[in-house]
C-alpha cells in the first residue's frame, strides 16, 4: 500500500503537477506530518498513526495560497477538505487528493463508521465500525444515568482545549469557549456542561468523525462516543452527513423547504 | 423526591413581531398565568442562539421556552425555519447529554393567540414541575465536599 | 531530594511514569497533578478506570482530590504526623511487609517505637485527619500489592520537608512499596529540566550525576577532565547566597534564566540582597523583574531556537531542537556561557554546538555515559544508563537500594515555623495553576493562558469568606510578617476554614511577599507551603 | 514557502510531553501534538498547546544590555561579555571565588546546566552554585 502511496506522490512531484504533497514521514523514530517537494526522498513516507491533514493544508495555503498542493487523505480527512472548503476556509481548486482507504484494524482503532475517502486510490473499502459496547450502553441509559456518565467524564477535563485545537472543523476566529461572559475563565474541570455542551452544537453539523477530539484528549474522556451519537441525530433529522456532499449547505442555514425535518415527512 | 411546592424558574424568549404580541394580549386581556416565567424579547426567534438556551439550562434554568411567528407569518420570511432546525438538534443533543428534552419548549404563537400564551405558559409550567427541579443545579456553583 | 538520598541513596522518581498505570493504590500528597503534571494524572486516572485505588491527601480540595477515591484534608505541615499515624495503624494491625523489613532495611524497632505515639486519635488532634480515615488510608495502601507514591512540593517546601520525605519513603518501605515494577516513590519534578540541572550539577555539592565535590578521588578526575584546580568545600545554595548577598558578604551574581524577584521567599528579602550586589548578571528572554536589577543583561533564547536534551521527571534524557533561528541578536544559552567562558581566558570553552557539550557529559557522568544523541534518536532512555549498550532504567531500587539497606527514618513531628497568633490569625499555602507556569515568564506572554487567567487571586473557605462578609471577586488584603498584597477573593471549598491558598505567578499580588523563609535545615528549602498571614476587606 | 514540523520537548513541567513546532517560513506558527511519544501519546496541556506563542512575542530581549549611569544602553555582544569577563574576574581577584554565586535554570537544556556549573566551578573557583529545584 504504501509503495503504491510513494509512487503516486512521486509522480505529481515529477509531472509538476503538484508542488507539494503533504503526508506523514517517520523521522526521529516518530511519525509526523510532512510537506514533501520534489527531490525529497520518500523512504521516511508513513501512513500510521494518521493525523489530521485539513487544518495544516489551510495553514499552508494561507501562506502561499497560490501552490499546487496534493495531499494524502483518509476518509475523515477527505470530509473535513470537503467541510472546510464548504466554509470558506481552503481553496480545493489548487489541491489534488490522494484518497487513502482504512484497513479493517484502522477503523477499528478509531471506531470510524466510514473508514474510507469519497474516491480511493489507495487501499480497499472495508466496513466501518457499526457501533461499539459503549454507545449501545449510552443508548440505553436514561436521561439521568447519562448526566451522571458525562459529568463523571467531564469532571477529568483540564481545559486543555484539546479537543478544540485538534478538531479540523473548528474555526471559529474567535472562540465562545475562550469567552469569559460565557465559560467562567481560570477554572478546572470547566462548568459542565456549557463547556461541552456548546461546543457539540458548533459541532453537530461539522463532525467529519475523525476522532480527533479524543485522540488528543489528556482524560481519556470518550469523545468519539459522543459525537457519534449526535452525528446520527442529525443525520436522523436532516439526512445529512457532514463532509459528504460539497454542493449541499449545512440543514442549519437553510429554509424548511430546501431541507425538511425528516422526522416531521417520515 | 417531593415536588410539592416546586416553583419552576423558566425562561422565554419571544419574538417581537408575534409571540411578544400575544404575551402582551394576554396580559390586556387579564388572562391569569403562573408567575415562574421569565421573558426576554427578541426580534425573531432566529435570533435565539442555541448557545443562550444552553448557558440559561447550565446556570440552573429548570427550563426554556422558545415562542415565535407560525411558519410561514416570520417577518423575516424564514427566520423561524432556521429556529425549527436549531431547536429539534439542540433538544437531541440534550437528550444525548443526559438533560430531558422536555425542558425545552418550541412553538409558534401569533399577535393575536393572547388565549394559546396562556395554553403554552400553563402547560409548560406544569410540564416542569412534573420533571422537577434541574439536575444541572446541583453541578452550579459553590463545589461541596462529597 | 535530601530526604530520599537520606533514605534510599539516590533521589529521583523511583519509577517510570507509565508504570503508574499498573499500580492497584497511589498515594497522593501534596501535589495537585491534573493541573500540574497533566500526562502523570493521566496514567494515574487509567489506573483507577482498572480498579486501582486512588488516595489523596492535600490541605486543598484540587481536581484530583474531587477524583479520588479517598480524599483527606490535613493541616498544613502536619505531615510527619498523620504519615507516622499510618505506619503505626500498619504496624500494630500487622499489615507491613515483615520479609521486605528485614531484608531490606535497617532501624525498624526504633521507628516502631517511635511511630507508637502517633495513635489515630492523636494524628486526628493534630492534622485534622479523622481516625477512620488513617485507618481505611492504610489498609488501602498497606495490602496493595503495588502501592505508589506520588507527591510533589506540597511535601518538600516546609521546614520539616526532608522529614516528610524519609517519612514517606518509611511508609512505602514498611510496606514493601519499592523496588518494584509500578512500585515506588515519586517526587515530580515541576520545571521541564529540574531533573536535568541536578543532574547536571547545578547544586552546591555535587558535579554532574550525584559525584559529591567534597570526594578527593572524584574531584581529581574532574580536574583532569577540565585541566583545572577545583575547590573542594560544598558551595553555598541559594537561599544562603541570598542571604550573603544582603549581609555584604557576596559581590556578584550570574542568574541565567531565574526571576528569583517573584519566585524566591520573602521578595523584599531578595530585592534589597540583589541591589546590595556590586554586579549582577541577568541571562534570559525577557526584562523580567530580576533582569531590571541588573547590571549586563544577556538575551538568551527560548527553548525553540536552540538544540540540546532535556531530562524529565522520569529520568528520560530528550531531544530539544531548533526549530527557528535566534530572535534579533539573541543567542542559545549555551552559547553565550562558551563565549563567555573563552572571554575569561579558558581554552577547553571551545564548543561548536550543544552535542560537543553533551559528549563531554558523557565522559564524566555515569549515570548519563550510555545516553548519547544518536541513542535517543531511536530509543527512550532513563537513566542510569552506564554503558552504550545498556537498556536503561525504568524502575530503582530493585534488589538493593542505592544505599544498601533501606534506612527507616524515626522522626517526631514538629510544628511550621509560624503558626497562627491573634495578629495573623489565618494560614496561607502557596503554590501553581494549571494556566500559568512558575513566574508566568512565558505563559503570562502567551495570549490563550492570560485570557484564562489575567491576576493574581486568593481562594478563600466560604465560611471564612461569610464571617468577614467578603465576596466572590472582591479585592482583599493578605499581609504577612513580611509584607502586604492585594488580590481578589475566590471563594471556593477547595481550601478549608482559616487557610487561604495564592498562586505565585503574578508580579501583582506576589505571594511571595507574603511567604516565610524559614529553611528546612538539610534540604535548605523555604516553608512556602505555610505562614501566618492576616486577610481583611480593604 | 518552506513548512517544516520540528520535534520537540515542552518548555513546561517535568512530564517531558513531546510536540511539533510547526515552522512557516521562519516562524513558529502552532503546535501539533506528536502521536507517538511515550509520554504524551498526542495528547498535551493547555500551556502545550500554546507553547509557540511566548517565542515571537514583541517584548522578548534581542540586545545585550549594559546598566550605565542608571539606565540600560544596548551594546554589541563583544562589549558585553568583554565587560561581564572583567568584572567578573576582578571580583575573583579582589574578594575571591566564594564572592559570587551562580543561579543556574531547570528551564534550560542539560548542556546549559553544565556549562554554567563549569563556568562556576572550573572558571571562577566556586561551588556556589544552584537553581530552583528547592523554589
Amino acid at each position: 500500500m504504501i509503495d503504491k502511496v510513494r509512487q503516486l506522490v512521486v509522480d505529481l512531484l515529477d509531472s509538476g503537477r503538484a508542488d507539494a504533497v503533504l503526508a506523514l514521514a517517520n523521522v526521529h523514530a516518530n511519525v509526523q506530518p510532512y510537506l514533501y517537494k520534489k527531490g525529497d526522498s520518500l523512504d521516511s513516507l508513513a501512513l500510521w498513526p494518521k493525523y489530521s491533514m485539513g487544518p495544516i493544508l489551510k495553514s499552508i495555503q494561507a501562506a502561499q495560497p497560490d501552490m499546487k498542493l496534493a495531499v494524502v487523505a483518509r476518509g475523515c480527512d477527505d470530509r473535513a477538505l470537503v467541510e472546510l472548503a464548504k466554509r470558506g476556509q481552503i481553496d480545493l481548486n489548487n489541491v489534488q487528493i490522494i484518497g487513502l482507504a482504512c484497513t479493517a484494524d484502522e477503523a477499528t482503532e478509531c471506531e470510524c463508521a466510514n473508514p474510507y475517502p469519497a474516491n480511493i486510490d489507495v487501499g480497499n473499502k472495508v466496513d466501518g465500525v457499526a457501533s461499539t459496547d459503549l454507545l449501545a450502553e449510552l443508548k440505553g441509559k436514561s436521561y439521568d444515568d447519562r448526566l451522571i456518565f458525562w459529568k463523571q467524564a467531564f469532571d477529568k477535563c483540564i481545559k486543555c482545549y484539546g479537543c478544540r485545537n485538534a478538531c479540523p472543523l473548528c474555526i471559529c476566529e474567535e472562540c465562545i469557549l475562550e469567552d469569559d461572559s460565557w465559560v467562567k475563565a481560570g477554572e478546572i474541570p470547566p462548568p459542565f456542561p456549557i463547556f461541552h455542551l456548546i461546543r457539540a452544537y458548533h459541532l453537530s453539523d461539522k463532525c467529519v468523525e475523525c476522532g480527533e477530539c479524543q485522540n488528543s484528549c489528556p482524560m481519556d474522556i470518550p469523545l468519539t462516543s459522543l459525537y457519534a451519537l449526535i452525528r446520527n441525530e442529525f443525520n436522523e433529522l436532516f439526512d445529512y452527513i457532514p463532509g459528504a456532499e460539497i454542493d449541499r449547505k449545512s440543514p442549519l442555514v437553510t429554509s424548511l423547504e430546501e431541507d425538511p425535518i425528516r422526522e416531521e415527512t417520515a | 423526591m417531593s415536588n410539592n411546592g416546586f416553583q419552576p424558574k423558566l425562561l422565554a424568549f419571544c419574538c417581537n413581531w408575534c409571540s411578544y404580541a400575544g404575551a402582551d394580549l394576554a396580559g390586556v386581556s387579564r388572562l391569569q398565568m403562573p408567575h415562574n416565567l421569565r421573558v426576554i424579547r427578541v426580534m425573531c426567534s432566529g435570533r435565539v442562539s442555541p448557545e443562550w438556551v444552553i448557558k440559561a439550562l447550565s446556570s440552573g434554568m429548570d427550563g426554556v421556552m422558545v415562542l415565535g411567528c407560525h411558519i410561514g407569518d416570520c417577518h423575516y420570511i424564514d427566520g423561524n425555519h432556521r429556529t425549527k432546525k436549531r431547536f429539534a438538534i439542540l433538544a437531541k443533543l440534550l437528550g444525548t447529554m443526559g438533560i430531558n428534552p422536555n425542558r425545552l419548549y418550541l412553538d409558534w404563537v401569533s399577535a393575536s393567540e393572547g388565549v394559546k400564551f396562556q395554553d403554552v405558559v400553563i402547560k409548560f409550567v406544569d410540564r416542569i414541575k412534573e420533571l422537577g427541579p434541574t439536575p444541572i443545579g446541583a453541578y452550579q456553583g459553590v463545589k461541596v465536599d462529597r | 531530594m535530601a530526604g530520599l538520598v537520606a533514605s534510599f541513596g539516590s533521589g529521583a522518581m523511583t519509577n517510570s511514569i507509565d508504570e503508574f498505570e499498573d499500580a492497584d493504590c497511589i498515594l497522593i500528597t501534596g501535589s495537585n497533578t491534573t493541573e500540574n503534571h497533566p500526562l502523570i494524572a493521566n496514567r494515574i486516572l487509567r489506573a483507577q478506570e482498572k480498579g486501582a485505588k486512588v488516595i489523596v491527601i492535600d490541605p486543598r480540595k484540587t481536581q484530583i482530590g474531587d477524583l479520588a477515591d479517598i480524599y483527606a484534608r490535613q493541616n498544613l505541615g502536619s505531615d510527619v504526623a498523620w504519615l507516622n499515624g499510618l505506619i503505626n495503624v500498619i504496624i500494630s494491625e500487622g499489615w507491613y511487609d515483615k520479609e521486605f523489613v528485614s531484608g531490606r532495611t535497617e532501624g525498624f524497632e526504633e521507628l516502631k517505637a517511635k511511630v507508637a505515639d502517633y495513635t489515630p486519635d492523636k494524628i486526628e488532634q493534630i492534622s485534622g485527619i479523622p481516625a477512620a480515615t488513617i485507618k481505611q488510608i492504610a489498609e488501602a495502601y498497606a495490602k496493595a500489592e503495588n502501592g505508589s507514591i506520588v507527591y510533589c512540593m506540597g511535601i518538600t517546601q516546609h521546614i520539616s520537608g526532608t522529614d516528610n520525605v524519609m517519612s514517606l519513603a518509611n511508609l512505602a518501605m514498611v510496606t514493601g512499596n519499592v523496588g518494584k515494577r509500578s512500585t515506588g516513590v515519586n517526587p515530580l519534578r515541576g520545571q521541564n529540566n529540574v531533573q536535568g540541572a541536578c543532574d547536571l550539577g547545578a547544586l552546591p555539592n555535587v558535579f554532574t550525576g550525584y559525584q559529591a565535590v567534597i570526594n578527593d578521588e572524584l574531584r581529581a578526575k574532574f580536574e583532569k577532565a577540565w585541566g583545572v584546580k577545583l575547590d573542594g568545600k560544598v558551595g553555598q545554595t541559594i537561599m544562603e547566597m541570598m542571604n550573603n548577598a544582603h549581609d555584604g558578604k557576596l559581590a556578584g551574581m550570574y542568574v541565567m534564566a531565574e526571576n528569583p524577584m517573584l519566585s524566591d521567599p520573602d521578595i523584599n528579602h531578595v530585592r534589597e540582597a540583589l541591589e546590595n550586589l556590586d554586579f549582577l548578571v541577568v541571562q534570559d528572554i525577557f526584562m523580567t523583574e530580576t533582569a531590571q536589577l541588573a547590571d549586563v543583561v544577556l538575551p538568551g533564547t527560548t527553548y525553540a531556537e536552540k538544540d540540546g536534551t532535556i531530562t524529565n521527571t522520569d529520568r528520560t534524557v530528550q531531544r530539544c531542537r531548533k526549530a527557528i533561528e535566534p530572535i534579533g541578536d539573541s543567542k542559545p544559552d549555551w552559547e553565550i556561557l562558551a563565549l563567555l567562558g573563552q572571554k575569561m581566558g579558558i581554552s577547553n570553552f571551545d564548543y561548536n554546538s550543544p552535542e560537543d557539550v553533551y559528549k563531554e557529559i558523557m565522559a564524566v557522568t555515569p549515570i548519563y555515559a550510555g545516553i548519547s544523541y544518536e541513542r535517543i534518536e531511536n530509543e527512550t532512555l532513563h537513566w542510569p544508563c552506564p554503558t552504550a549498550d545498556h537498556p536503561g532504567t525504568l524502575f530503582l531500587h530493585s534488589g538493593t537500594f542505592s544505599r544498601g539497606l533501606g534506612a527507616l527514618k524515626s522522626i517526631d513531628y514538629r510544628e511550621p515555623a509560624e503558626m497562627p497568633d491573634n495578629d495573623y490569625p489565618m494560614q496561607l499555602t502557596t503554590g501553581r495553576m494549571m494556566f500559568h507556569f512558575h513566574t508566568g515568564t512565558m505563559t503570562r506572554n502567551s495570549p490563550a493562558l492570560h485570557k484564562e487567567v489575567k491576576e493574581s487571586y486568593v481562594e478563600v473557605n466560604p465560611s471564612d469568606a461569610k464571617e468577614q462578609g467578603i465576596v466572590e471577586d472582591e479585592k482583599i488584603s493578605i499581609a504577612s510578617r513580611r509584607g502586604q498584597i492585594e488580590a481578589k477573593a475566590r471563594i471556593t471549598n477547595k481550601v478549608g476554614r482559616g487557610v487561604v491558598f495564592i498562586p505565585f505567578h503574578f508580579v501583582e499580588g506576589a505571594a511571595n511577599v507574603l511567604t516565610n523563609p524559614a529553611l528546612d535545615p538539610v534540604a535548605k528549602i523555604p516553608e512556602y507551603k505555610v505562614c501566618a498571614v492576616k486577610v481583611e476587606k480593604i | 514557502m518552506n513548512c517544516d514540523f520540528v520535534l520537540t520537548t515542552c518548555p513546561y513541567c517535568g512530564c517531558g510531553c513531546n510536540f511539533y513546532l510547526q515552522v512557516i517560513d521562519g516562524k513558529a506558527v502552532g503546535v501539533v501534538p506528536c502521536k507517538t511519544h511515550p509520554v504524551s501519546k498526542g495528547t498535551l496541556c493547555i500551556k502545550g498547546w500554546n507553547a509557540h506563542q511566548f517565542v515571537h512575542d514583541e517584548k522578548r530581549l534581542t540586545k545585550p544590555l549594559i546598566k550605565k549611569s542608571g539606565r540600560f544602553e544596548e551594546v554589541s555582544w563583544d562589549e558585553a561579555l568583554d565587560y561581564t569577563a572583567k568584572r567578573m574576574l576582578e571580583i575573583k581577584e579582589k574578594t575571591g571565588p566564594d564572592s559570587f554565586g551562580f543561579l543556574s535554570s531547570a528551564k534550560c537544556t542539560n548542556e546549559e546546566n553544565y556549562l554554567l556549573m563549569k563556568l562556576s566551578r572550573g572558571v571562577m573557583g566556586t561551588n556556589n552554585v544552584d537553581h530552583c529545584a528547592r523554589l
